[in-house]
């Protein structure tokens, strides 16, 4: 992992690898590098096999996380490369005609993040969602919870006490 | 070779043209077109996932995967869900082999809190999978002879497959949901009596695979309807993340057991098992014979199983459990392919993200869609069941 | 193609010779596998409503609900969860964390209804067919998802810790601290038997996250006696504890310390916040112990002048003069003392009632006095030759020992009594004995059997392990005097102390008479409070209940200028004087807001 | 609204012209109305007892509950002994067992495969899910009470529930059908603006005629 990490680092403006195991590492590339990252790994590292692809809502940073996990199968290693992207108006150039599987997830992630993926086939079909009407579900800022209330009807009669609230209540009334 | 009868020529003047951005320019109203919805009224065993097809003539010119029949938003309800309230919730995601998500899932959450379960967890989780991997494909087999139209099979298939819910119950507690492989380890050991029983099972299971090879696998018409149709070029297995049974039928040893061996399949002895043809029939025949491979590994855990010591690790309070941050992924061999968790933590109580990688993603999606233009109508059924979906693990 | 690829088929046609496979009764014939999770038992007795099983619950399908003909009580809220089978999913996560194993799974799976309202149900109260099933998913023993062991305090060992009055804990290290906190599932039991109510389950929280600051808030909220309520509290919270059903309780007196240990005088400082603008009403208070500083405390926070007089030379009333240094370092009492004068508490030691000042001349010039006398007095056993200048109080032998004053340690001792008192004075005298002579020769005699002591568990294992020698179910007879020379005690065997009615009445065993030597024999059997500050006239106009101060709710006695806490009024401990303290304090706050308003 | 759904002209295979409204052409538009009882009590209670013995489940597995009719269908639990049989199209089915879950996507399509078929029919809610929610309690994407949608006359509890479970469940079901009771149907009819009103709050696409028969 190291080795390649090194190598990698002196081609393009990678930043530190995080060696989860001995066969698993992260590491963050600039949006820019991606492409021509992604394509060496496959063409000349034996990455060529693309895992997943997905995101990570970091809210509070204002930033989101794509991750393309790769895989190389005979050296039984993986490498997953993180892009940092800007929150507002996300866009990220698509790599479906690197890894043609590459544009289901990029579909996905346009419907349930709002990451635009500029080129990528079929983009702004629905895939998973119909008639949806409010920010992206896997957004942070959605509150599933919320949102199921508002619009489904729970069965009523539901009621609950705290343990503590009821003991107090009823060992000590009266202040004493 | 992508259809195998030769008096049949198809009739391409007909045929769409391309448009210059590569999609087909298809008139519907030009009447040379017919859509036709494959589903998602349960389109064999295939779950609520159904295909647009528009066909001309006996032939699909374009199809279209529609998934999210079942969305329930997994990954969005884990992440207000603690670490160990997301255990019971992640076996729905895959109904007819939930035992991969429990065990991703907790491995996943174990690497990330510096957790080890216990050696005899590790044996017990990998029988576990083992049964779930002969049930998947036991009712694989089914849908597969059923999908043209030969029922018995599903009727033996069934049966066995029960035979084997019964084992889960009594090593489980449950037939379908599990929920027994834990974080930290799994819940009980085995029962009493369980092995005699289950080689009783396994018997079953071997002689309803004899039946199915005769009746099956030596059969004209399953012959006829299945070889040399819906061939995977095995140059598309990287580039379209094949993985699992497609990707052995087209001679790519892609085993995760093997290449990057978990819980305790470095101690045990079996090669993946492979076939060359990629067409129906072989992904049917690596499947079968697979399933003999799980029987045999399932008589070696049992054998090779330390039947004393712990069964779940010490973990903090799973009341107020936080995991510090980091990410992870944990793969793992299931009966459709590379199944696989991605879990990111941020410190707190619950996941900051968790992310499915189901093998059906690329099955059903892209490459069904690939394979399915120029197919007759009457295959495509047959060519979505030998893909081995499951729509859950797609959309989750 | 083959002609076997024709043929082979037919081979399906051997199944008619075959027996069928089909199960003739597959409602009857198929009972729910020993482990099956099924629908949910609860065992009524063993239940104690914490509601663990409603916070693991992901469906939030448990809801906590009273139940006719179950009483809350201590250590139980009386609540039982009732379960919506419309959220379910039978996972079993309920079962195992269930803290008295009460929630159980039966292996019954078959109910069908026309009515959805109807999958709601209390397993345990609504009678189902399956209440008695045997069979069905029980937590495996091995099968633990909760800590079961108290993490062990760190403390010296008894040859170190009888050198000296040294403390004996070491208190939690902030890892062992953080583990012990970890074993709490927050369900609050504990909070209504904490007379003070200290909400324990949030200040645990606050040391798992680390957040001492927190922690201390939470802490001061209740109770400005942590310091030492984390070192000596009774800690009746530790009783109700849901932990202690299937493992041990939390050690949360511990965790209060750890909090206490944690932090600087200045915080504490900072977090009660200094003087408060005054409302220019005074309110006196006689004793400076835990109940009277509490009240003073919460009266001085509202804006009140508060002037405390102690008769001793220093404030903490028993905490101070009762409790021994290796239990309660001086240097904790002083600290919290400290913090509740930081709010502008004026306490006057060296002054005592009736002599230095009079009770009338504080009448006159506060809005309100308070009295927090505690219990100074040790009662007798008034056995023969209990009058000897030998046979002493322990509660004047402790306050002594505090005081540097030398007694006089006798080289062999019998103490009277079994509670923490009698702990106290017999380790005490164990420390002076190994300082002046080199061994330990303490008896102690008490009339209940070990089982049933009334001192702490650890105390009196600690106690033995320190060599005083505990005899359990003796009662005094007679101090034994020879030439003018107290020479021991004289115990016969108790056989009940209760009678049929369960009045104090013990009964002995004459036959089994021990002598046990001794050059002093200590009476630790109970203290009273010492009232002859209050003066004739006061005493005859006060109210009186079987020797104690007839007060209300709010400690008020019959005089409606005058309140009285701590206790003399609730009996020996600290976290109940405490309690009462604020009780107090908010009757005297009321009194005064209400005489306030007509202005 | 998709291409296929909106009004267009179509050449057939004679050459002549025509125009095709989806929406409209392959529906009946009348809202559907209240079947009464036969006049005679035992006229009615022989439909009842024939209705009773031939429960055609329609084959639509809209969740996880599916996977349990397959050892009904197949000789262990062997569900035809007793008069239920699974159909591949509504139109054959008078038993709709909603198994589980409901995405809001798929309820729209169990909506028209409910409508399209044959009275008198019934509905049973499997599981949890179908009651109050189930584990999906605070999900975007599924429904909670399937009884605002769809009239339902059965539930068995269960997540999800075993086939002795479901046996136990048609049996009862075939009960409440001789006793009478099993009028979801006409419930539907009867509050049919209301059920429809529900169903719209959540189905935001509304691209299928009202009543789809």
């Amino acid at each position: 992992m190291r080795e390649l990490h090194t190598k990698l680092k002196s081609l393009f403006p990678v930043g530190d690898l995080t060696e989860q195991r001995s066969n698993l590492g992260f590491v963050t590339v600039p949006q820019e590098h991606l492409r021509a990252v992604l394509v060496h790994l496959r063409d000349r590292e034996g990455f060529t096999h693309l895992v997943l692809l997905t995101a990570v809502d970091w809210l509070e940073a204002g930033q989101f996380q794509l991750t393309y996990l790769l895989s190389n199968r005979t050296a039984g290693k993986d490498l997953g490369v993180r892009v940092m992207l800007a929150r507002d108006g996300a866009t990220m150039q698509s790599i479906h005609d690197v890894w043609p599987t590459a544009a289901t997830y990029q579909r996905e992630l346009r419907e349930m993040f709002g990451i635009d993926f500029p080129g990528s086939p079929r983009l702004h079909e629905e895939f998973i969602l119909e008639g949806w009407n409010d920010i992206p579900p896997y957004r942070r800022d959605f509150d599933t919870l919320k949102y199921a209330q508002e619009n489904y009807s729970e069965r009523p009669g539901r009621v609950t006490h705290d343990p503590a609230a009821h003991m107090k209540q009823k060992l000590n009334s009266g202040g004493n | 070779m992508t259809q195998n009868a030769p008096f049949f020529t198809p009739d391409r003047s007909q045929y769409p043209a391309k448009k210059a951005d590569g999609t087909l320019d298809i008139d519907i109203a030009s009447g040379k077109y017919l859509k036709l919805w494959q589903g998602p009224n349960h389109p064999g065993i295939t779950g609520n996932m159904s295909v647009e097809l528009t066909v001309c003539g006996d032939e699909v010119v374009e199809g279209k995967t529609h998934v999210g029949y079942l969305h329930r938003g997994f990954e969005k309800l884990m992440e207000r869900r603690t670490f160990i309230q997301c255990f019971p919730i992640v076996c729905r995601i895959c109904v007819p082999e939930p035992d991969f998500n429990e065990y991703c899932y907790a491995a996943a959450v174990e690497e990330l809190a510096g957790i080890k379960s216990p050696e005899r967890a590790d044996w017990i989780r990998a029988l576990i999978l083992e049964m779930g991997r002969i049930n998947s494909y036991m009712m694989y087999l089914g849908g597969q002879a059923g999908a043209l139209g030969l029922g018995v099979i599903g009727q033996w298939t069934t049966y066995a497959r029960d035979l084997m819910l019964d084992r889960f119950e009594e090593l489980t507690g449950a037939r379908i949901y599990h929920m027994f492989i834990m974080p930290g380890g799994v819940r009980d050991g085995l029962p009493e009596g369980f092995d005699k029983r289950m080689e009783e099972t396994l018997r079953e299971v071997e002689s309803t695979l004899k039946d199915v090879y005769d009746v099956m696998f030596c059969n004209a018409v399953f012959k006829k309807r299945t070889v040399g149709v819906g061939y995977i070029d095995p140059a598309l297995v990287d580039s379209y993340g094949i993985t699992g049974p497609n990707a052995r039928a087209a001679g790519v040893a892609k085993d995760v057991r093997k290449d990057q061996p978990y819980l305790i399949y470095s101690q045990l002895d079996f090669e993946p098992v492979l076939g060359q043809d990629s067409d129906i029939f072989t992904r049917a025949d690596v499947r079968r014979r697979d399933v003999l491979v799980s029987v045999d590994l399932v008589r070696q855990i049992l054998a090779k199983m330390p039947r004393t010591g712990p069964l779940m690790a010490t973990v903090p309070n799973v009341l107020h459990w936080k995991i510090p941050r980091g990410e992870t992924y944990i793969r793992g061999e299931c009966s459709r392919g590379e199944y696989g968790y991605y879990l990111v933590t941020d410190g707190s109580g619950y996941p900051r993200r968790v992310n499915v990688r189901g093998p059906s993603y690329t099955h059903a999606v892209s490459l069904l869609e690939r394979m399915i233009v120029n197919l007759n109508i009457s295959d495509v059924a047959s060519l979505m069941v030998s893909l081995h979906t499951y729509p859950p693990e797609i959309e989750r | 193609m083959s002609v076997r690829d024709l043929l082979s088929p037919f081979a399906a046609w051997k199944n008619l010779f075959r027996d069928p496979v089909t199960i003739i009764d597959p409602l009857n014939d198929r009972p729910g596998a020993p482990r099956y999770r099924g629908f949910h038992q609860n065992d009524m007795d063993k239940c104690i409503g914490c509601g663990t099983c409603e916070t693991i619950c992901q469906n939030g399908a448990i809801d906590m609900l009273p139940v006719d003909g179950i009483e809350t009580k201590q250590g139980d809220s009386g609540l039982r969860p009732r379960i919506d089978y419309g959220r379910c999913c039978w996972c079993a996560l309920c079962v195992d964390v269930c803290m008295t194993k009460s929630l159980t799974m039966s292996n019954a799976y078959t109910w069908v209804e026309s009515d959805p309202d109807a999958f709601r149900f209390t397993p345990g109260v609504d009678k189902k067919h399956w209440d008695n099933a045997e069979l069905g998913y029980h937590r495996p023993e091995e099968h633990q998802l909760m800590a079961k062991v108290r993490l062990p305090m760190g403390e010296m060992e008894p040859e170190t810790r009888i050198e000296s009055f040294a403390e004996i804990v070491n208190g939690y290290t902030i890892e062992q601290a953080r583990l012990e906190a970890d074993r709490c599932v927050s369900c609050g039991l504990c909070v209504a038997t904490c007379p003070a109510h200290m909400s324990v389950p949030d200040y645990i929280a606050a040391v798992r996250d680390g957040d001492y600051e927190r922690g201390l808030k939470l802490l001061y909220e209740t109770n400005p006696f942590s310091g030492i309520c984390g070192s000596v509290c009774t800690h009746k919270c530790e009783t109700t504890c849901a932990a202690r059903h299937d493992g041990d309780p939390i050690a949360i007196r511990w965790l209060k310390r750890h909090i206490m240990d944690q932090v600087t005088f200045e915080q504490c400082r900072d977090i009660v916040g200094g003087p408060r603008p005054a409302t220019g009403k005074k309110v006196a208070i006689i004793g400076a112990g835990p109940a009277g500083l509490t009240a003073a405390f919460d009266l001085a926070k509202l804006g009140h002048s508060v002037t405390v007089y102690e008769a001793f030379d220093k404030p903490g009333g028993m905490t101070r003069w009762g409790i021994p240094e290796y239990r309660l370092p001086y240097a904790r009492i002083d600290q919290d003392i400290d913090v509740i004068r930081s709010v502008g508490v004026d306490i006057r030691c060296n002054v005592r009632i009736g002599k230095d000042i009079l009770l009338d001349e504080l009448h006159n010039s506060y809005d309100a006095v308070l009295l927090a006398l505690g219990l100074q007095l040790g009662r007798a056993t008034r056995i023969p030759g209990s009058e000897h200048e030998n046979v002493r109080k322990a509660v004047d032998l402790l306050r002594q020992a505090t005081a540097f004053e030398d007694f006089g340690p006798p080289r062999q001792a019998v103490v009277i009594g079994g509670g923490n008192v009698a702990m106290d004075i017999a380790r005490t005298i164990a420390r002076l004995q190994k300082k002046e002579f080199g061994r330990v020769q303490v008896t102690l005699t008490a009339l209940e059997d070990l089982a049933h002591f009334l001192a702490d568990p650890d105390e009196v294992k600690e106690a033995g392990e320190e060599g005083v020698v505990i005899l359990d179910s003796r009662g005094p007879r007679q101090v034994v005097i020879e030439n003018g020379q107290v020479t021991g005690l004289k115990t016969w065997h108790v056989k009940a102390i209760f009678d049929e009615q369960g009045r104090f009445a013990p009964s002995y065993d004459e036959t089994d008479e021990q002598m046990h030597a001794g050059s002093m024999v200590i009476e630790a059997i109970g203290q009273m409070t010492d009232v002859s500050i209050l003066g004739d006239t006061l005493t005859e106009k006060l109210t009186w209940n079987r020797g104690r101060l007839q007060v209300d709710a709010g400690g008020r006695t019959s005089e409606p200028w005058l309140w009285a806490s701590g206790d003399m009024v609730r009996g020996p401990d600290v976290v109940s004087a405490v309690a009462d303290g604020h009780r107090v304090a908010q009757s005297i706050h009321e009194m005064i807001a209400e005489t306030e308003q007509p202005k | 609204m998709k291409d296929e759904l909106k009004i267009r002209v179509v050449k057939g295979p004679d050459g002549v012209e025509f125009e095709v409204e989806p929406l409209k052409d392959y529906y009946c538009e009348a809202a559907p109305t209240v079947m009464p009882a036969a006049y005679i009590k035992v006229v009615e209670d022989l439909f009842n007892w024939a209705r009773s013995e031939s429960i055609w489940i329609l084959g639509f597995g809209t969740g996880c509950g599916a996977i349990e009719m397959r050892p009904l269908m197949t000789p262990r639990f062997d569900a035809y002994r007793f008069g239920v049989q699974w159909r591949p199209t509504p139109r054959q089915a008078n038993l709709f067992v909603i198994s589980g879950y409901l995405s809001t996507k798929t309820l729209k399509r169990a909506i028209r495969s409910y409508e399209q078929m044959q009275n008198p029919k019934y509905v049973i809610g499997l599981g949890s899910c179908t009651i109050n929610g189930g584990m999906y309690w605070d999900s975007y994407n599924t429904i909670k009470r399937l009884d605002d949608y769809l009239p339902v006359d059965l539930y068995i509890a269960g997540c999800m529930p075993r086939p002795e479970a479901l046996l136990a469940g048609f049996q009862d079901m075939k009960k409440l059908i001789r006793a009478g009771k099993a009028e979801g149907a006409n419930l539907y009819a009867e509050n049919f603006e209301w059920y429809k009103a529900n169903q719209k709050r959540v189905i935001h696409d509304w691209d299928m005629p009202d009543y789809n028969w």
